[in-house]
């Protein structure tokens, strides 16, 4: 079921991408499907044990700890994610300043027509 | 219509993620069990997270903070310089 | 920021050096307890973040000058490169352990994850910032 | 062995002294010492050549972690290949980028990350580090595509960035199960994982989420390689980029990451692809040459056919017969090699002349006929004309793809190619200005006459003259070089587990390349070339053109796109 419902964020995510012409949502949308990935990644991981992976020796014995490998990953995904959002956020920054919208259709229309 | 078309876009990444997903996994993983067993001898890291992300994995690392970086020169030049470059191309 | 309130600047001021600390307790403990150097770097550059959303970031350069953070950025990539590159002429390998590992005691055990975590906290808390700051500065 | 680590951390070297040109404020100084780290890259490689040619793999472990544990950089024939060209391809654009004072140090640096990433995705045995190296490149490209800060370029790199942010999510989804179901990132024990468990008769007979997950992972490097239905982003990326940068990416980004799928669809068998990429490469290929035809923007039209020429190299490897893998490759190499002189020649008549629309530009012939004649180079490769490379490479293609039926549409393709390529050479030839649009330019404004024609600085030869040889070269030996090619690619595609016998090398499929029945056939291709263009400048034809040329499709319409191949995909894993 938890499956599911992590798919749900991811198509809720991409359908966002698509469906929504303002630029900051459409890259708020990525933010949440980009989420979802992570959320799979991390509840995959949590499935296999019970205790944080750290080792310490006052930590409970006998209990297995939790895969660390799919958090370090998405440690490393997240920056990518923010990496992209920031530089998405620059770009729609200029076009904004440029044209004075947020609507994806009007600042395509309006720069497609600049060369024609 | 337009919304009629993006829900059934919408519906094609579900039904591909809900078959994808489907289905019995194993959840035993040969990296995993190395390192629990090693990681704290092989790295000298109690939280295996760090281990993972600094010594085995040390690559991906070095990776990521190149991608930050080309993010942060990137956001600093494309938002800092409002004037365009003084050697323009005559093109567009 | 227009309406800025008193309450908001005493409570950022407040705020933010504990916020310091806390970042720089998760960079410096990260290979015992959980936080890292990426997760100290993000709540040390927050604290500098919001410093800059309740005052001004003019204040914030006023403190320490944009500048600084980009040769920090620059200068933390350099080293973690040379750290990398310490691995291959100490005869390990890119980016592997050549330091050594110490005992457990008052000094960290794990040096070589304990150096990456420290160059990584400030890179990220640098690069971090700088962005933010530079999306904000704009307004003026 | 350390040249292969190093052939990574070399470029990021240079790009450190790029950033430092930055804060040092000495770009001229820095930014030569940001390229400097070609050198020995080209160095190494030629060191580690023989090794790899009598079918060895250097493998480098990252932080000396073996295999399933830590990260493996491995060099076989197929990433040493591709890395020859990227620094082949890198030391021209490089030269070709000094020659115009505007590009900074920091222009080196994001150059030479792009180039430091994409040899991390050849070399990286690893599918997350893939994941990393594939940012890397695609940030870099964001902002080397709006380096010049147009409206179009800003919103080519948005379109960009939106587009493959969201292949990189499904590609991430596709790592995702495949570390569910081996518990393994690397693609060597993945490899062996899948093979124990399954029957290697029909290849793998792994779960099906195994091939959804492939379907996910081509998904997202398909739109960096650009083919259709993925390929709406690159017509505006490569025209709107600064010259030098649409030279690289046309070059080779797109075919790097071509490279990465085709290692991934190896390594977990997925032989079923092979039709899907051959119709696909010959639909992509004649699709994308038709609306290069109509095209009047020279940039623009260069990028179609970058997408078209991808069709060719795709359609090849689909056909899975012997001599395929070496049609493909070869291809792919000189597909490098003419693009980015096409590119950086006509990026240079652009700046002299200060015309894009390729119809009002003067020819710069007159003034620089080094830089007209590397052009036509260009031309006569891409069109396939005898003895360029693009002949020798397109041959292959056929043989490979013998009597399919999707041959006849490459067949066409070359028409189409032959055709805008007579169209396009006017910006270098006055020869063929036999249009009536002639008339929109009075003399008065010509800048020919006026002379207001910019000088193409001398830098400029150099990689024009280097790749026009290595262009005219690469088919004159032709034979040699496939057989080259296949010594190099047949024991790094058996060791990945490709599917077919694509091992075979086959010279002799070569040795008839200068035959009368080819030559004839050419000769049928450039008079029918030549129909084809008189056609499209007739007024029925004009407004075809026209009417194709608006099909701008828009960011949504692409991401339905993107949907459509998804589906497409999925549909051939679940078959």
């Amino acid at each position: 079921m938890s499956w599911y419902l992590i798919a749900a964020i991811f198509v809720v995510g991409i359908w966002g991408v698509i469906a929504i012409p303002n630029l900051i949502k459409k890259v708020i949308a990525l933010s949440v499907a980009n989420s979802a990935i992570i959320v799979f990644f991390v509840y995959y991981g949590s499935l296999s044990g019970r205790t944080a992976p750290i080792l310490s020796p006052d930590a409970p014995a006998g209990v297995p700890p939790v895969d660390p490998l799919p958090q370090a990953l998405m440690l490393t995904a997240i920056v990518v994610g923010v990496c992209i959002t920031a530089l998405a956020l620059a770009l729609i920054y200029r076009l904004y300043k440029r044209y004075g919208t947020l609507d994806a259709r009007t600042i395509e229309r309006a720069v497609w027509e600049l060369d024609e | 219509m337009k919304r009629a078309v993006e829900i059934a876009a919408a519906a094609v990444v579900a039904v591909f993620l809900i078959l994808a997903l489907a289905g019995d996994h194993p959840t035993e993983s040969p990296i995993r069990e190395y390192i629990v067993a090693h990681g704290v001898d092989d790295t000298g890291a109690v939280n295996l997270v760090a281990s993972i992300y600094l010594g085995y994995r040390a690559f991906d690392t070095l990776g990521e903070t190149i991608v930050l970086l080309i993010a942060v020169s990137g956001v600093m030049f494309l938002v800092k310089r409002s004037k365009p470059p003084a050697d323009r191309d005559g093109d567009l | 920021m227009r309406h800025k309130t008193d309450i908001l600047d005493v409570a950022a001021r407040k705020l933010a050096p504990y916020m310091f600390v806390f970042g720089l307790y998760l960079v410096t403990y990260g290979d015992l307890s959980p936080g890292g150097g990426f997760q100290g770097g993000v709540v040390i550059a927050s604290g500098i973040i919001l410093l800059a959303i309740a005052k001004s970031v003019d204040a914030v350069e006023e403190l320490i000058p944009l500048r600084r953070f980009a040769v920090a950025e620059t200068t933390t990539f350099g080293l973690l490169l040379a750290v990398g590159i310490g691995g291959i002429v100490a005869g390990a390998g890119f980016l592997a352990d050549f330091i050594g590992r110490g005992a457990i005691g008052p000094l960290p055990a794990a040096r070589f994850v304990y150096a990456l975590n420290i160059l990584i906290g400030a890179k990220v808390a640098a690069g971090a910032s700088l962005i933010c700051m530079h999306l904000f500065g704009e307004e003026r | 062995m350390n040249s292969v680590a190093l052939l990574v951390v070399l470029p990021f070297v240079g790009s450190l002294m790029g950033l430092a040109g930055k804060l040092a404020r000495a770009p001229r100084f820095f930014s030569i010492a940001a390229v400097l780290p070609l050198v020995p890259m080209a160095g190494l490689l030629a060191m580690s050549l023989p090794a790899v040619r009598a079918g060895s793999v250097i493998s480098y472990a990252m932080g000396g972690w073996p295999e399933p544990i830590g990260i493996v950089l491995h060099l076989d024939g197929l990433a040493w290949l591709s890395s020859v060209l990227i620094v082949v391809i890198a030391v021209a654009v490089c030269v070709a980028s000094f020659c115009r004072t505007g590009y900074g140090s920091s222009f080196f640096f994001f150059l030479m990350i792009l180039i430091s990433g994409m040899q991390m995705v050849v070399l990286t045995g690893d599918i997350f580090t893939l994941f990393v190296s594939f940012e890397i490149v695609a940030l870099a490209a964001y902002v080397l595509i709006a380096y010049d800060q147009t409206d179009a370029g800003l919103l080519a790199s948005l379109k960009y960035l939106i587009l493959s942010t969201v292949g990189i999510l499904f590609f991430l989804f596709g790592v995702f199960l495949i570390y569910r179901d081996f518990g393994t990132l690397s693609l060597a024990t993945i490899r062996t994982l899948a093979s124990e468990r399954g029957g290697p008769a029909d290849g793998l007979t792994v779960t099906r989420s195994i091939h959804f997950a492939v379907a996910a992972l081509c998904v997202g490097i398909g739109v960096r390689t650009a083919f259709i239905p993925f390929h709406t982003w690159l017509p505006e990326a490569h025209a709107y980029a600064p010259h030098p940068v649409s030279a690289i990416l046309s070059g080779v980004v797109i075919k790097v990451s071509f490279l990465a799928m085709i290692r991934i669809v190896w390594t977990l068998s997925a032989g079923y692809l092979n039709e899907l990429l051959l119709w696909i490469g010959a639909i992509t290929s004649i699709l994308a040459v038709i609306w290069a035809l109509a095209q009047s923007d020279t940039k623009r039209l260069l990028a179609y056919h970058s997408i078209s020429q991808m069709g060719y190299v795709l359609a090849a490897i689909g056909a899975a017969t012997a001599t395929s893998l070496t049609a493909g490759f070869s291809h792919a190499v000189n597909h490098a090699l003419f693009k980015s002189l096409l590119f950086l020649v006509a990026g240079t008549a652009i700046r002299m002349t200060g015309e894009r629309d390729l119809f009002r530009a003067p020819a710069i012939g007159r003034h620089s006929p080094i830089l007209a004649a590397a052009f036509l180079v260009g031309a006569l490769s891409i069109s396939g004309i005898p003895p360029f490379n693009g002949f020798a490479s397109k041959q292959l293609v056929g043989t490979a793809l013998g009597g399919s039926p999707a041959y006849l549409l490459l067949r066409i393709t070359a028409v189409g190619t032959m055709a805008s390529f007579i169209k396009v050479s006017r910006i270098v030839v006055p020869v063929f200005r036999l249009s009536p649009r002639r008339v929109a330019t009075p003399a008065s404004i010509d800048p020919l006459v006026t002379g207001a024609v910019a000088p193409a600085g001398t830098l400029i030869l150099f990689p024009a003259i280097f790749l026009a040889l290595l262009c005219l070269l690469s088919g004159l030996f032709a034979p040699s070089l496939a057989a080259f090619y296949s010594d190099l690619l047949a024991p790094a595609a058996l060791r990945q587990g490709s599917p077919v016998a694509i091992a075979v090398a086959q010279p002799g499929g070569l040795a008839s390349l200068y035959k009368s029945a080819k030559l004839i056939e050419t000769a049928i291709v450039i008079v029918a070339g030549w129909l084809l263009y008189r056609l499209v400048l007739t007024p029925p034809g004009k407004r075809i053109a026209g009417s194709i040329k608006r099909i701008a499709p828009e960011l949504r319409t692409v991401l339905l796109y993107f949907v459509v191949g998804l589906g497409l995909f999925a549909l051939f894993a679940y078959v």
